[in-house]
Parts: C-alpha cells; sequence; structure tokens
C-alpha cells in the first residue's frame, strides 16, 4: 500500500497517469458519439441506422472499431513510409495534448498552466503538420490537394478564432482555462457570453459582442475540426477522401479517432469560453467536482450535436468562400469585437 | 455603398438560410422512418412482379418460343420430336405433347427479367414468381435444369424414335415398293421429312410486308 | 417550311451535289448529298435565312453492306422543321468531310462514327477512338466485322 | 484565354516563374463523376485549365447487340439498360421511333399512360439529378429526402409492371399490361406528398445560401454554344432557349395538357449558369406534376394491347423517333430492311452530347467547381457509352 502511495507520488508516474486520464474520457466518448452522429444523421433522413448489433445497434461503433482493428495496414509502395506512418499519430499528439488543459471540474485538469488558452491555440496547430505530412507522404494527388487545403484552412481559421479567444480573455483577464471557470461561476448569468460576473451595465452593453464572438468562435472552430460545411479538405465529392485518402486499418482509425476527439477539443473550448466550463448552470445547486465534470461533459456534447445537426443540413463552401469567410467576415468582425469589448471593459 | 449592403445582406441571407435549413431538418428528425428492417421485415411484392423465373415442365410442349423470345438467349432447350404413336400425355390448357423436351436449362444468371418469354408461351407453362433471394456461391447452381427426362429416360426416347423411324422408313419403302409394283412407270415419291426438324408453327403472317394490329 | 422547298433552294444553289431525295412516302424526308459537298452544304442550310438548321439532332453512322453512309438529322430551333442530309461512301475509302466546325456536337458524333464505322472525317480536329479502347482492332459496327478470338493476348468469350 | 495564377505571377513579377500544371485523374473511380467517367483534368493549384473526357468504360455494345435481335421487341430490354434512370423515356423514345417506322397508330389510352409513366419517370430522374446534386455540393440529406419520394414512384411502377428500375413495360403499339386497380388512387396521392417534398427542399437545398454561391455564376453555358452543341432538355432551357419537344415537336397528346415550359431566367446569377440548371429541373417537376393530375383526372377508356403487331416486319427504310427525356433530347434513329432484325439502331443519347460541352464551360473554373458542373450537366454514363 504505502509502496503504491510512493509510487504515484513520483512526479513521473504521476504525470504519466495525469496524461492518460483524458484517454479513458476519449476512448468511451469517440465511440458514444460515433453512435450519435450515425443516429442523428439517420434520423434527420427518416432511416434508422444500425439496429441489429446490440438494443437499437448500440453495440456497433465497437464492431465498428474491431473491423478497422483487424484491416489490413496498407502502406502504398510509392509512399514515404516514415512520414505515413508517422502522420496520424501527430495529428492524434496535436488534439490529445490539449486536453491537457482542458478543466473538466473544478478538482481535474491535466495541467493548471496561466496560459492555458495561449496554448491550446498554439499546440492544436501541430495538426496541421500532421495533416501536410499524411498528405504529402501518401503520394497521391487527392491527398495533397486535400493537405494542402486543410493547411490553409486551419491556419486561415486560427486568426479568427483566437481574435475570438482574445475578446474571452480580455474579459475575464485571465489565460488559464480553470480561472476562466471560476470567472463564471454562480449560475447561467454568471457565463461569459451574458457578460460574466462584471457590472450590469457592461454586462448588457457585452451582450451582443459576445454574441457575434460566440459565433465567430463556433464558425471557426467547425472549420478547424474539418466538419461540413467547412469540411473541403476531405470532401469526398471532389477529394475522394483528402488527407487520408490512402490510410486503412489501425491509422485511419487513428484519424477517425483524433476527428472525434478535435471536436469535443473545439466544443469543450466554446463551453470554456462562453458557457460557463463545469460551473452549474444553477448556481451553487448541483455544482461540486463530480456534478461539475457532468456539466461540462454534457455542455460540450450539445455543441458536439450542433456540429452534427449542422453537418447533414448545410451543403459544401468552395475553397475560395472558404477564404471569404475567414478574412472578409470573420476576421473583421471579431477584430470590431474585440474593439469594443476592450472599450467596454476598460470603462 | 452597393457593395456593402451586398456585403451585410449576404450575411444575413446566410445565416438565414442556414437557420431555414435546420428548421426542416430537425422537424424531419420526428417524422417517421420510411426504412424496413430488411431480412426481419419484408414488403410485400405487388401482383405483377417480375423476379425468379419458373417453369411448370408437366405443361411444356418443347416449341422453344420462348428461346426465340428471349433477348439475352438465357434459355437453352433440346427437344427431340416424339414419335406419332407415342402418348406423351396433355398439359393442363389441353395441349397435346408431341415433343421430347430433353433439356430445358434456364441461366438465370443471365435472365434480365424482362419477361418477354412469359407471353409467348402457348401453355403459360412459364411464369415471373415473386421469390427474389435466391443468391448462390457456384455460379452454376444458377443454372436451373426444369427437364425432368433422366439420361435413362432420354436414352429409351431416342430409341423409341429410332424404332419409329425405321417403322417409318420400312413402311415407307414398302409402300414404295408397293406403288412401283402397282405402277412401274409411276415417278418415285419423295422421301419422308426429316423427323429431327422441330420448326415452332409458324408465324401468323408470314409474307406479310408490314406489321399487322392484333385484331 | 416543307422538305420539298428545302430542297429546292438545296437544289438550286447545288444542282450538283444533290443526289437522290425522297420526300413522298418516306417517314423522314432526306436529301443525298455529294459526299464531298457536305460540309458546303451543311454551312449552307445553317446560315440561310430562310432555312437556319442551327441544330444537329443526330448524326449516324451506316453500313449499307459495301458502302458506309453518314446520316445528319438536322432540325431549326428559328422555324421549327426538319430534315434528314444523307451521305454515302465506299467502303474502301470513307472519307467524309468533317462539319464540326459548323456543328460544335458533331465532334463526338463523328468521333463515334470513326470509331465504330472507321468513317474518315477529314477536317476533324480530334478523331480518335471515343468509346472502344485506343488499341482497339476494326469497327464492330461495320457488317464485315468479325468478333476477335483475342485481346491483347487474352482470349474473348473467357 | 483563362488568366492562371501562373499568368498572374508573370504579369505581376515581370519574371519567369516556372510552375507546373498539375493533371489529375479525375475518374474512372472517383465519387462525382456519377460512374466511370474519366476527366483528365490539367490544374493550375485549384483553378482548371483544361478537362480531357474519357469515356466508353460502360460500352456495353447496345447497338451491335440491336443488330442480333431475332425481333425489334427484343431491343426494348435492351433499351432499359442504356440510362438505366429513366428507362421509361429510353422505352418512349424506342417504341416512338419504332410506331413511326411502322406506321402504327396507338389508342389514346394509350398514349395517356405513357404520358404518366414518362412524366413519372421524369420525376423520379430528376429526383436523382438534383439529389445526387446535393451529394456533389456536401449535403448529403436532400438526397435521401429525394430518394423517399423516388420510392413510391418505382412502386407505382412495380405495381404497374413489376419491375422497379428495368421495366419492358412500353411495347410497340401498346403497352405490357394496363393500369392496375389502385393505381390512379395511388399516383394522385404521390402528386399530393410530393408537393410538400418539393418545398423543403427548395428550403433546404435550392435556395440555401451556401448552395446558391457554390452554383450561381458557375459554368456558364451561354445561349448559342448551347445550341452549337445541340445540348438539350434541362441544360438547354437552363441556358434561355425556349424548347421542349414535348411542345415543340409533339409525339404524342402532350399539347392536350396544360403547362409550361421551364426556361432558365437567372434569379440569382447569370443564365445558363449551374444554379439554373438545377432549377430548371426542380420545376420542371411540378410542371410534370401537373400533367399527372390532368392525364390522370381524363383518362379514357380503351384497350391497351389492341394495336401490338403481332409480328413486327417494318418495310424497308429509316425512322428518327424523339422524345423529351429527363436529360434532353433522346432519339431513335432506326434503319430498316426487309427483315424481324433490325438493320442499324443508333441512340442520341441526350448525356452523350450534353456531356461533350464541358471542356468549354469549365475552363477556368474552380476544381469543386468542375464537380458542380458535372452534376449539373446529370449524365448517366449507361447512356452515354451505351
Amino acid at each position: 500500500m504505502e509502496n503504491i502511495l510512493q509510487l504515484l507520488s513520483n512526479p513521473i508516474v504521476s504525470a504519466v497517469l495525469m496524461a492518460l486520464a483524458p484517454l479513458l474520457f476519449i476512448l468511451p466518448y469517440a465511440l458514444v458519439t460515433i453512435y450519435i452522429e450515425m443516429k442523428m444523421a439517420a434520423h434527420i433522413q427518416n432511416r434508422l441506422a444500425y439496429m441489429q448489433t446490440g438494443w437499437h445497434g448500440t453495440l456497433q461503433p465497437f464492431a465498428d472499431i474491431l473491423k478497422l482493428l483487424q484491416k489490413e495496414d496498407i502502406i502504398p509502395t510509392a509512399a514515404s513510409k516514415f512520414l505515413f506512418i508517422l502522420a496520424p499519430y501527430l495529428v492524434f499528439v496535436g488534439t490529445y495534448s490539449s486536453f491537457a488543459v482542458l478543466p473538466f471540474s473544478s478538482a481535474f485538469i491535466g495541467s493548471n498552466i496561466d496560459l492555458g488558452i495561449f496554448f491550446l491555440i498554439a499546440v492544436s496547430s501541430l495538426v496541421v503538420v500532421g495533416l501536410l505530412m499524411s498528405g504529402w507522404a501518401s503520394n497521391n494527388k487527392w491527398s495533397l490537394f486535400g493537405a494542402l487545403r486543410s493547411a490553409a484552412q486551419i491556419v486561415s481559421y486560427e486568426i479568427p478564432s483566437a481574435l475570438a479567444i482574445l475578446g474571452v480573455v480580455m474579459v475575464s483577464g485571465t489565460m488559464s482555462t480553470q480561472e476562466m471557470t471560476h470567472f463564471q461561476d454562480g449560475g447561467i448569468g454568471q457565463w461569459i457570453i451574458f457578460g460574466g460576473n462584471l457590472p450590469l451595465w457592461q454586462k448588457l452593453s457585452l451582450i451582443p459582442f459576445m454574441i457575434i464572438l460566440f459565433l465567430i468562435y463556433l464558425v471557426s472552430s467547425m472549420a478547424e475540426v474539418n466538419r461540413t460545411p467547412f469540411d473541403i479538405p476531405e470532401a469526398e465529392s471532389e477529394l475522394v477522401q483528402g488527407y487520408n485518402t490512402e490510410y486503412s486499418g489501425m491509422k485511419f482509425a487513428i484519424f477517425y479517432l483524433a476527428e472525434y476527439a478535435n471536436l469535443f477539443l473545439v466544443s469543450a473550448v466554446v463551453v470554456i469560453l462562453f458557457f460557463g466550463g463545469w460551473t452549474s448552470p444553477f448556481g451553487t445547486f448541483l455544482s461540486g467536482p463530480v456534478w461539475g465534470a457532468f456539466w461540462f461533459v454534457t455542455k460540450g456534447m450539445l455543441f458536439v450535436c450542433l456540429n452534427i445537426w449542422l453537418r447533414w443540413t448545410l451543403p459544401r463552401l468552395r475553397v475560395d468562400q472558404l477564404m471569404y469567410v475567414s478574412w472578409k467576415v470573420l476576421t473583421p468582425f471579431a477584430l470590431l469585437c474585440v474593439l469594443a469589448i476592450g472599450l467596454i471593459v476598460v470603462m | 455603398m452597393a457593395a456593402v449592403a451586398l456585403y451585410f445582406s449576404d450575411i444575413y441571407r446566410s445565416l438565414r438560410s442556414i437557420v431555414i435549413g435546420m428548421g426542416v431538418t430537425i422537424n424531419q428528425m420526428f417524422q417517421p422512418v420510411v426504412t424496413l428492417q430488411y431480412p426481419i421485415e419484408k414488403k410485400a411484392m405487388p401482383e405483377r412482379v417480375r423476379n425468379r423465373l419458373y417453369m411448370n415442365f408437366d405443361d411444356c410442349i418443347g416449341c422453344e418460343l420462348c428461346a426465340n423470345a428471349c433477348p439475352v438467349d438465357c434459355i437453352d432447350i433440346e427437344v427431340m420430336k416424339a414419335p406419332a404413336t407415342e402418348n406423351l400425355g396433355v398439359t393442363s390448357t389441353g395441349q397435346k405433347k408431341r415433343i421430347y423436351v430433353t433439356k430445358f436449362d434456364i441461366d438465370i444468371a443471365k435472365c434480365c427479367y424482362c419477361g418477354l418469354c412469359v407471353y409467348p408461351c402457348p401453355t403459360e407453362c412459364l411464369k415471373m414468381t415473386d421469390v427474389y433471394e435466391f443468391s448462390e456461391f457456384d455460379r452454376h447452381n444458377l443454372i436451373y435444369n426444369f427437364s425432368t427426362m433422366t439420361p435413362s429416360e432420354i436414352e429409351t426416347a431416342k430409341g423409341k424414335i429410332k424404332v419409329f423411324e425405321e417403322e417409318q422408313a420400312a413402311k415407307k419403302a414398302a409402300a414404295a415398293a408397293q406403288a412401283a409394283a402397282a405402277k412401274a412407270a409411276a415417278p418415285v415419291p419423295p422421301s419422308s421429312p426429316d423427323p429431327s426438324s422441330q420448326t415452332p408453327p409458324p408465324p401468323a403472317n408470314p409474307d406479310s410486308g408490314n406489321a399487322q394490329p392484333n385484331t | 417550311m416543307t422538305a420539298q422547298e428545302i430542297h429546292d433552294i438545296i437544289k438550286a444553289q447545288f444542282s450538283d451535289a444533290v443526289l437522290e431525295v425522297k420526300i413522298e412516302g418516306a417517314r423522314d424526308p432526306f436529301i443525298k448529298i455529294l459526299p464531298e459537298k457536305i460540309k458546303d452544304v451543311a454551312q449552307f442550310v445553317r446560315d440561310h435565312a430562310q432555312m437556319k438548321f442551327d441544330y444537329l439532332m443526330c448524326l449516324s453512322g451506316v453500313d449499307y453492306k459495301g458502302k458506309l453512309g453518314v446520316v445528319y438529322h438536322l432540325y431549326s430551333l428559328t422555324h421549327g422543321h426538319k430534315i434528314v442530309l444523307k451521305v454515302e461512301v465506299s467502303t474502301d475509302t470513307p472519307n467524309v468531310p468533317s462539319v464540326e466546325s459548323i456543328w460544335k456536337s458533331a465532334n463526338w458524333h463523328e468521333r463515334e462514327a470513326f470509331d465504330l464505322f472507321g468513317i474518315h472525317f477529314e477536317g476533324h480536329s480530334d478523331l480518335r477512338r471515343i468509346l472502344l479502347p485506343d488499341d482497339w482492332e476494326g469497327h464492330p459496327l461495320r457488317k464485315d466485322y468479325e468478333v476477335p478470338e483475342f485481346y491483347n493476348g487474352m482470349k474473348v468469350p473467357y | 484565354m483563362i488568366k492562371t495564377t501562373l499568368d498572374i505571377a508573370r504579369t505581376s513579377t515581370g519574371k519567369s516563374l516556372r510552375t507546373e500544371e498539375m493533371v489529375v485523374n479525375m475518374g474512372p473511380q472517383h465519387p462525382s463523376t456519377h460512374g466511370v467517367l474519366r476527366l483528365e483534368v490539367v490544374l493550375d493549384g485549384e483553378i482548371v485549365v483544361d478537362v480531357i473526357p474519357h469515356i466508353g468504360y460502360l460500352h456495353r455494345c447496345f447497338e451491335k447487340h440491336c443488330e442480333h435481335m431475332t425481333s425489334y421487341q427484343q431491343v426494348i430490354p435492351y433499351v432499359d439498360r442504356m440510362d438505366y434512370v429513366a428507362a421509361m423515356t429510353n422505352e418512349m423514345a424506342y417504341v416512338v421511333a419504332a410506331e413511326k417506322l411502322l406506321k402504327i397508330e396507338v389508342p389514346e389510352r394509350v398514349h395517356y399512360i405513357r404520358i404518366i409513366m414518362a412524366e413519372l419517370q421524369r420525376i423520379a430522374s430528376h429526383l436523382i439529378a438534383i439529389g445526387t446534386f446535393g451529394i456533389d455540393m456536401g449535403a448529403f440529406t436532400p438526397f435521401l429526402y429525394y430518394f423517399r419520394d423516388r420510392e413510391k414512384i418505382l412502386d407505382l411502377f412495380e405495381m404497374t409492371c413489376g419491375a422497379r428500375l428495368l421495366y419492358n413495360y412500353m411495347w410497340i403499339g401498346g403497352l405490357s399490361h394496363d393500369l392496375p386497380p389502385q393505381f390512379v388512387e395511388k399516383a394522385k396521392q404521390f402528386c399530393v406528398d410530393f408537393k410538400k417534398t418539393m418545398k423543403e427542399v427548395n428550403d433546404l437545398l435550392n435556395y440555401n445560401e451556401i448552395f446558391i454561391k457554390r452554383t450561381a455564376n458557375v459554368g456558364v453555358l451561354p445561349k448559342d454554344l448551347a445550341i452549337n452543341y445541340a445540348c438539350s432538355g434541362p441544360m438547354l432551357r437552363a441556358s434561355g432557349v425556349d424548347f421542349d419537344l414535348r411542345r415543340d415537336d409533339p409525339y404524342t397528346l402532350y399539347n392536350k395538357f396544360e403547362w409550361n415550359v421551364i426556361v432558365g431566367k437567372g434569379e440569382v446569377g447569370v443564365v445558363g449558369d449551374v444554379w439554373n440548371r438545377n432549377m430548371v429541373r426542380q420545376n420542371e417537376m411540378w410542371e410534370s406534376v401537373r400533367i399527372i393530375e390532368q392525364a390522370l383526372a381524363t383518362l379514357p377508356e380503351g384497350d391497351v394491347k389492341k394495336a401490338i403487331p403481332k409480328r413486327i416486319r417494318p418495310t424497308p427504310g429509316d425512322a428518327y423517333g424523339r422524345v423529351e427525356g429527363p436529360r434532353g433530347e433522346l432519339g431513335f434513329y432506326i434503319v430498316a430492311e426487309d427483315s424481324v432484325t433490325p438493320f442499324r439502331i443508333k441512340a442520341r443519347a441526350p448525356a452523350f452530347v450534353n456531356l461533350s460541352v464541358i471542356n468549354e464551360i469549365s475552363k477556368g473554373a474552380m476544381l469543386a467547381d468542375l464537380v458542380a458542373i458535372i452534376g449539373s450537366i446529370d449524365i448517366v454514363l449507361g447512356e452515354v457509352d451505351r
């Protein structure tokens, strides 16, 4: 017993354990989200989706994963082998390391650093490197197209999303994600989308800007995770499957997992930035570390569902229109909002 | 100025159409599903459905009209004309059978389900059923043999035909001899028609140059 | 305009190019044109103000057993009348001037006729096989075409 | 001359920046080529410099097969397989040509039923066209809404002739079956239900701003070019040419009904762009529903098999019959000699002719626009390659 405690208090061991904890969340989350996505898509389209494996097909995601695990892992002859193998892991690492700064509850955060949200912006860009790598290493023109498109897209949308985050940071006065959540503690009225816990006149004048910032961040986060209407890097009707055309088996599964993990990541960031993180919407009612985790995941999943809903509703943009939206619509609006918020906060 | 107005109206219309689209999809989400859980639930087939071809061999008179009508040649028939003395029975429609059908194969893998073979059949022995699940692991299993004649029966039939032909030939020879004896100067009658020919009944208007309506 | 009037105009312009005409009793009245003149006639009927055959409905190659033919079905969107032009060439030297420069729709139709009948359209910008593979031998819709036993070393009825 | 980024780079810097164009094979296996079409696309970045279509991957020797038939009737199952999403109109085109060749007059009821079937088939085909076009644009859901309604049409067909896709229903001189008892009622019900779906998809797809941005002003086909390329059907009408064979070269009793020819008006872009092509299809379905409703209301009695000839042996000669298929002018040129076998059948496939214009209208577009253009032409490769 004492040995175990000693082992746990070893900084390296505890760091490893803390690092593995989000994985325990991501894996079941991905399975659930795959299920939800399929079911939502199906019901939107008057279908039922899978019904045969387990009750209403609940075991189907497991079956899918098993299938992917068993599939032959093909590496094209002309591919650059090392980069080809490295790319999916790099994509996943980029996403996964961002989970370090997600405050799941008041008691759990991977790493409560002061520059939390800044770290998140920086690290999640690592995904681009992985995508470029996979596209180039596949030695497939469609993959290369997809990779270049996704690089252009993610880099462009970093700017409005960073500006949106900047606006929130100005309101909350902190970059630490945990601090930011504490800032919003105390019920639905304290959430940053409603102005946080600032004086009333400031809150009221902040609300319209906050809503715009929220929309900007929502749109650019959708672009960052390559979801419809911004899924041009993997637009199956244009680029076959984009950067992951040549991937199969486990490597494809990792891309898939990274995509879903990324989806939750950006939804969680929306929650942290605008919707109070792990705080309960009812103030102190149903609050506490465990309830906190519940609220955090629930709110995150709501935004994941919103993403799914949009995906099965909207057509896809073209690459130049994508750039138009980023540079000519989102960025100017975000800049204006940041300016206005700055003025309001300073006054 | 117009450009600015366009810029803002674009944003407005985009947001509006997104909201409208989401309204449509969320509304559909609560509509009843239209799909069937196929192997468990099955759709009732309408009366005229055309699926697997079925052939009632007892009624076949070996006319080969179906094989001629088939656009993809999936019906393979071999027939032998039976001796006139042989009684092959009658079909359920009352037609007398005169031909041994030694082979009646339908290659259902080739079949295009057009139903053209069904219409010309004089005894209505071919029909398209509502069975649509008949996949096989071996392609050869999709060749359906409908002929009920066993090889030994075919041999017997061949023997009978041979005997009959010989009898006929003998009769002809006898008749010829008789005729020759009766009228030594008279010309020899033409030989008997080829017994193996099995032409289908002649078409209604063989020498018509143009299409003739039914009535 | 009736087919007779169309014929009269063409006849007046190209008296030596009109070989045969069938208007009475034909399902589609046609005018048979001397092959060498077909392009001029086509240009003429397209640009003539009264005819304005601006729409080439169909261009078909036909093998008349020993002779190859090309049939042009023309229609005028302006006037709503139609006419059929036909040319016939010998199988040995199947050269017909291309009408691609007059009606662009002839481009693929002529390629198809070249592909399946071996009719050579002179002046066509891109006369390649269109439906069959580039290495196919022979022109399958000719009546004397025999199905090859081997294609690229593979036995054909496998 | 298309201004590529290469040209821009040259003119702006004055230096010769050497960049290379990329040649990409789009197809034969590609999600948005609607079959086995192969496009050799020369790309400068995302911009299409040249498109070279290669067809023939689905060539099934339709014309050669026809010359080996033992009767004119046997061609009909093959005709079905030419354009497998609009088999009824194919049959209609063939029987119209054959009846012209044989000089057969068919009873009025046959005409009415043929019109109902052809219009239902037009709706079914346009549903696929718009649905798959939506998929090309990234919107998957409208496709399934339209397929849901297409199933109802196929159910009607199955009830009538026993097949869902390849019907062999229209015969030379008549029809293989008369309408089943509940057909009229069910078809009327379908018309009512279908109008609701069309409105929904208009909201969800056709008037969606993203969709409009993707399709308006893209792949513009000018009027004179459309005529010169002999484009037909929605493609021609979207370019502003008011021409519909059903009205302008009536082949059956279409002039008895009240309906409009839909012409592209350039509501959100210019006339002749991708959006107009799609919208002409969408609005044509309304007109088809109108025709069906009228035909169902005034369906005459009669024997549908009365005029079917027992044996078809036309006098030598040739005939070209054409109908307005969902994709455009579908014509069959039949040459007959004194025989029961057709001497030569040439199919004038609308998709074949419409596709030939792709090189002309996709230069200078972006790769994603090329997908939109292919989708808007509404090709069926079975028909292109025959």
